[in-house]
């Protein structure tokens, strides 16, 4: 039984969210780019109406801005719907779909984490990064990072 | 009488499994190390549950930053004396995750290792003789 | 009998070397079998006490913030007792007319001091986990001790009504070891599983199980007292099978008494390695309800001569 | 009286660092706090520094039980970016060992989980018919672990037909194996009183979490990638999906084991239809662009996301392996029942936390419940698997 794509869902998509920008890659690979005050409906919509799954987030560093992924997969016609909104680089701020879908949650927290993306509304976005002493304010996945770890101090014991 | 120590300490090494930042590898290679073809019960090599019981510490993977603290605390936990056996390429020199902001640098900037295994992962027959090698240290 | 006799009896035979020194070598026999049956071939036969010399260098480390005297007193306790316990089994299989009114009943508080040692070092050591091993190790103290002690009951009715255990051996010398009626069986299937549940084997090592508490009351012990609570394991390893051999097969009578005890241990082993460890509440309606029930049929049997 | 029973960061329960903490009452988890973190290593941090061609030897390195699957679902990312076709044999070499790993995975899974319930016997007997698997390994690849056979393109060693027979003799005699472990491990009566019935992850929470792999498919979520979205030789051989509804740690040892069979069944398969040529295409560059990988790793689905500016390293590179999802369900699974029980469902998921790290995750727990509010998740959660078992 080899399930088909179909690009029914897509023009759904499109009747609902004009904004939207769709871009087929490859059979069962589109990506949908959508402006960020849209986007909590859009995986809402997804998320609860057509029963998609949360893959996963993926945070890049671009000339543009920060653009930032969310894959849904939809398991049925094994497509991966990829939405993509670009956030300013000084502003970095996205509604928080964590709210709603559990799966969210640790991949929010990570992207606030690596790439100092602020998530509104996210239940539990402590700043922390990988050790207590890191500071809030250095985020390695972003491009002006430098290589500004090697100097940060090690609690060292004996 | 220093012959019956040094002789029930090379005769019943028992060891606790340190993993800080490791892939897994070197883990599961230890353990292996415990199972039918290589028995290494034989030599009364036993993997123990608490660093308090044990002579020797198998540490694998690299140092990271959160994980540095841990593996301290479980060097001063243990009874001295013990050994400290560094497994995989990854204790030696960081392997491939030396660009990485994360990673703390080998072990002996911390605390004191007495055989390096390099490998990656080193089979289990390296392994028993890395830990051979330690214990001939001892005499 | 002058006090340095007494000494020798308590300290070297039959006391603590003694059966030190055949209990770490059942702890041999113990990892030799498991070994085979795992497929392995097992450690060398110095393996025990290579680890006991061992522990006994090693340096002993006692947790910040404990109570320093549990925290000894607790390994010391099932040294000692299980010492006194070795001589008095010996002394009675030997001699069972240097029997007292009694002595069956300090023999069974004997056995369960161990536990309450565990329990007291458990809870001396100040750590979560140890703190959850004393708590599983009483509870589960007080599943087997009910079934222990009907079983004995059962004994003593088989016996004639007597609580001196050199009496208990002299009736089976007389009239044939209990283990051969029905009652004689249940209760010593009974037994065995609380010998598995004291020596805590799987399936009954729940409260040091240690893929989940770590080593549960042992995890803060090292060197010197952790080789204490190591041995008085491998004691009660040797005494305890020898026991039942004692109260339900005749005692020490022959050289066959070796082969008996052999057995049992035997047996023992098999079941540590033929199953997955209960859970604390499993464990519980297993020695309440199943060996509960079956001890008191055992009783009843006995009642009636079966 | 609530106690805090930390499990780790080293603890036996499992091999690398991880520091649950299990608020208990008595010996009942009412909460469970997951701090992740100790193994996190920067892989998405390094990728970019290496070349295409050198990110596989890293990705590999994010787990050494899974160690085909992360460069697996990288080059299908590189490919899907290149839009490159593989050549028939390389697809099978890499979803035989693909297969291969599978069957050692679930071994691993199944010996460790004999370990963590007691019951050392299994998992001595079942790590000793795992040995011969990896001899195999080594025998293709010249390591028993860290294989390196994929690569852009298509796969790096051949699978030599002298080399055959011998997979083919393992292959008979890990079905006879499994068989006896199926039966021995679930027909014994005291393993399933351990686990029937714990751990329950009810199917709607296992769709919320997302959680991927024999996870889902023991609470009756059924999805494969390598049904739904098939790649590779995977939909030129016949296989089915195994999936179990109970959602309790029995059912995902069912779906372990009897996974075995299929994957068994995939490698006969393959070996028999091999078809003779090449066995990679040559790739000479990644066009600017991005592409998803997605394989069915032993624990779910590896997910690769790749970008490039068409140069010669990876712009971004996001790995998501599937311990990622599974573990924060444990928060879930783990509610209600006994420490004893706690421990093995959290082993249930197979973790992988080096998987599940190689960027960083954090979680403290902030969120408390209130003992009322536990209450109404208990019965929720009762009343959730009591709908499910009447339909």
């Amino acid at each position: 039984m080899k399930k088909e794509f179909s690009k029914e869902m897509l023009d759904e998509i499109g009747g609902k969210f004009p904004e939207a920008v769709v871009k087929i890659h490859a059979p069962r690979r589109t990506y949908i780019r959508i402006p960020r005050e849209q986007l909590p409906n859009l995986a809402r919509f997804l998320y609860a109406d057509k029963q998609c799954r949360l893959s996963i987030c993926t945070g890049i560093d671009t000339r543009e801005g920060i653009e930032i992924l969310y894959h849904f997969s939809h398991d049925e016609s094994g497509t991966y719907y990829n939405i993509k909104t670009v956030v300013p680089k000084d502003d970095p701020k996205v509604k928080s779909i964590a709210t709603f879908l559990p799966a969210a949650n640790w991949i929010e927290r990570e992207m606030h984490e690596l790439l100092g993306v602020d998530f509104t509304g996210h239940p539990n976005l402590k700043p922390l990064l990988t050790s207590d002493t890191w500071p809030a304010d250095l985020h390695p996945l972003r491009r002006d990072y430098a290589n500004e770890h090697k100097d940060l101090k090690i609690e060292k014991k004996l | 009488m220093a012959n019956a120590k040094l002789w029930g300490l090379t005769k019943s090494p028992w060891v606790f499994h340190v993993a800080a930042a490791s892939c897994n590898n070197c883990d599961i290679e230890i353990l292996d190390v415990l199972t039918p073809r290589w028995d290494v019960e034989r030599f009364g090599i036993v993997l123990v549950g608490s660093p308090r019981h044990a002579d020797a510490l198998l540490v694998t993977g690299v140092l990271n930053r959160k994980s540095l603290p841990r593996v301290i605390q479980v060097y001063e936990q243990t009874p001295k004396p013990c050994l400290v056996i560094g497994v995989g390429t990854c204790t030696c020199h960081n392997h491939i995750f030396e660009p990485s902001y994360n990673v703390v640098g080998p072990y002996d900037k911390y605390i004191p290792v007495d055989v390096y295994i390099p490998g990656c992962p080193p089979k289990p027959e390296a392994i028993i003789l890395g830990v051979v090698k330690a214990l001939q240290r001892l005499q | 009998m002058n006090i340095l006799g007494i000494l020798f009896n308590f300290v070297v035979f039959p006391g603590f070397l003694f059966s030190a020194f055949v209990g770490l070598l059942l702890t041999w026999v113990d990892r030799k079998v498991t070994a085979r049956i795992h497929w392995r071939v097992g450690p060398k036969i110095y393996q025990p006490y290579a680890d006991f010399l061992k522990l006994l260098i090693k340096e002993t480390i006692v947790p910040e913030g404990s109570s320093r005297t549990l925290f000894f007193l607790g390994p010391l306790l099932g040294v000692i007792s299980m010492s006194i316990f070795a001589v008095m089994i010996f002394q009675m299989n030997f001699d069972p007319t240097s029997t007292f009114v009694g002595d069956l009943i300090v023999m069974i508080y004997l056995l369960a001091v161990p536990a309450i040692g565990i329990i007291l070092g458990g809870s001396a050591s100040k750590n979560p986990l140890a703190s959850v091993g004393a708590s599983r190790e009483m509870t589960q103290a007080f599943g087997y001790e009910l079934p222990f002690l009907v079983s004995m009951a059962v004994i003593v009715l088989k016996a004639g009504g007597t609580i001196k255990f050199g009496e208990i051996i002299a009736v089976q010398q007389s009239g044939g070891p209990f283990l051969y009626s029905l009652s004689g069986i249940i209760a010593a299937v009974v037994i065995l599983f609380t010998i598995q549940a004291k020596l805590s084997f799987v399936p009954f090592d729940i409260p040091e199980a240690e893929q989940e508490i770590m080593a549960g009351p042992y995890i803060e012990y090292s060197g010197v007292t952790l080789a204490m609570y190591k041995i008085t394991r491998a004691m009660m390893f040797f005494l305890m099978p020898l026991f039942l051999v004692s109260v339900l097969w005749g005692g020490l009578t022959s050289w066959w008494a070796v082969l008996k005890v052999l057995l049992f241990v035997v047996l023992i082993i098999l079941i540590k390695n033929t199953n997955p460890r209960l859970r604390i509440d499993q464990a519980l309606k297993f020695f309440w309800v199943g060996l509960g029930l079956l001890s008191i049929i055992g009783l009843v049997l006995a009642f009636y001569g079966k | 009286m609530r106690r805090v029973v930390p499990i780790g960061p080293y603890h036996p329960l499992q091999e690398e660092p991880e520091f649950f903490k299990l608020i208990v009452e008595g010996e009942k988890v009412v909460d469970l706090e997951i701090n992740l973190g100790y193994n996190h290593r920067g892989h998405e941090f390094i990728s970019p520094t290496l070349t295409w061609d050198q990110v596989p030897f890293l990705v590999e390195r994010i787990c050494g039980i899974c160690s085909d699957s992360h460069p697996y679902a990288y080059v299908l990312a590189a490919e899907d970016c290149a839009h490159t076709s593989v050549p028939p044999r390389g697809q099978y070499i890499r979803t035989i060992i693909g297969e291969l790993e599978r069957i050692h995975s679930h071994y691993l899974w199944v010996g460790l989980a004999g370990h963590f319930i007691g019951y050392n016997t299994v998992w001595m007997w079942v790590w000793r018919y795992r040995e011969p698997l990896l001899d195999i390994f080594e025998l293709i690849m010249g390591n028993r672990n860290h294989y390196a056979i994929n690569k852009i393109g298509g796969a790096r060693r051949d699978i030599l037909p002298e080399d055959y027979p011998r997979i083919e003799k393992y292959l008979d005699l890990v079905e006879e194996k499994t068989k006896m472990f199926t039966h021995a491990v679930l027909d014994d009566p005291v393993i399933r009183a351990r686990l029937e019935g714990v751990g329950i992850l009810p199917r709607e929470d296992a769709v919320a979490y997302g959680v991927l792999g024999p996870t889902a498919r023991g609470s009756g979520y059924a999805i494969d990638v390598r049904k739904d979205d098939p790649y590779d030789a995977y939909d030129k051989v016949d296989w089915d999906i195994v999936v179990f509804d109970e959602g309790d740690v029995l059912a995902k040892a069912k779906v372990r084991l009897l996974e075995c069979f299929e994957s068994i069944k995939i490698v006969r398969e393959c070996l028999k239809n091999m078809p003779d040529g090449p066995i990679e295409a040559k790739v000479d560059e990644i066009p600017p662009g991005e592409g998803i990988g997605r394989h069915e790793a032993p624990r779910g689905e590896v997910f690769h996301y790749v970008r490039s500016d068409g140069s010669n390293m990876p712009v971004r590179h996001k790995v998501r392996a599937p311990s990622f999802m599974n573990i924060a369900s444990n928060v879930v699974a783990v509610k209600g029942y006994s420490i004893a029980d706690a421990a093995l469902v959290l082993a249930a998921v197979d973790p992988c936390y080096c998987c599940t790290e190689r960027t960083v995750v954090f979680e403290d727990g902030k969120q408390k419940y209130s003992g009322q509010d536990l209450l109404k998740l208990s019965q929720a959660k009762t009343e959730k698997i009591r709908r499910r078992y009447r339909k």
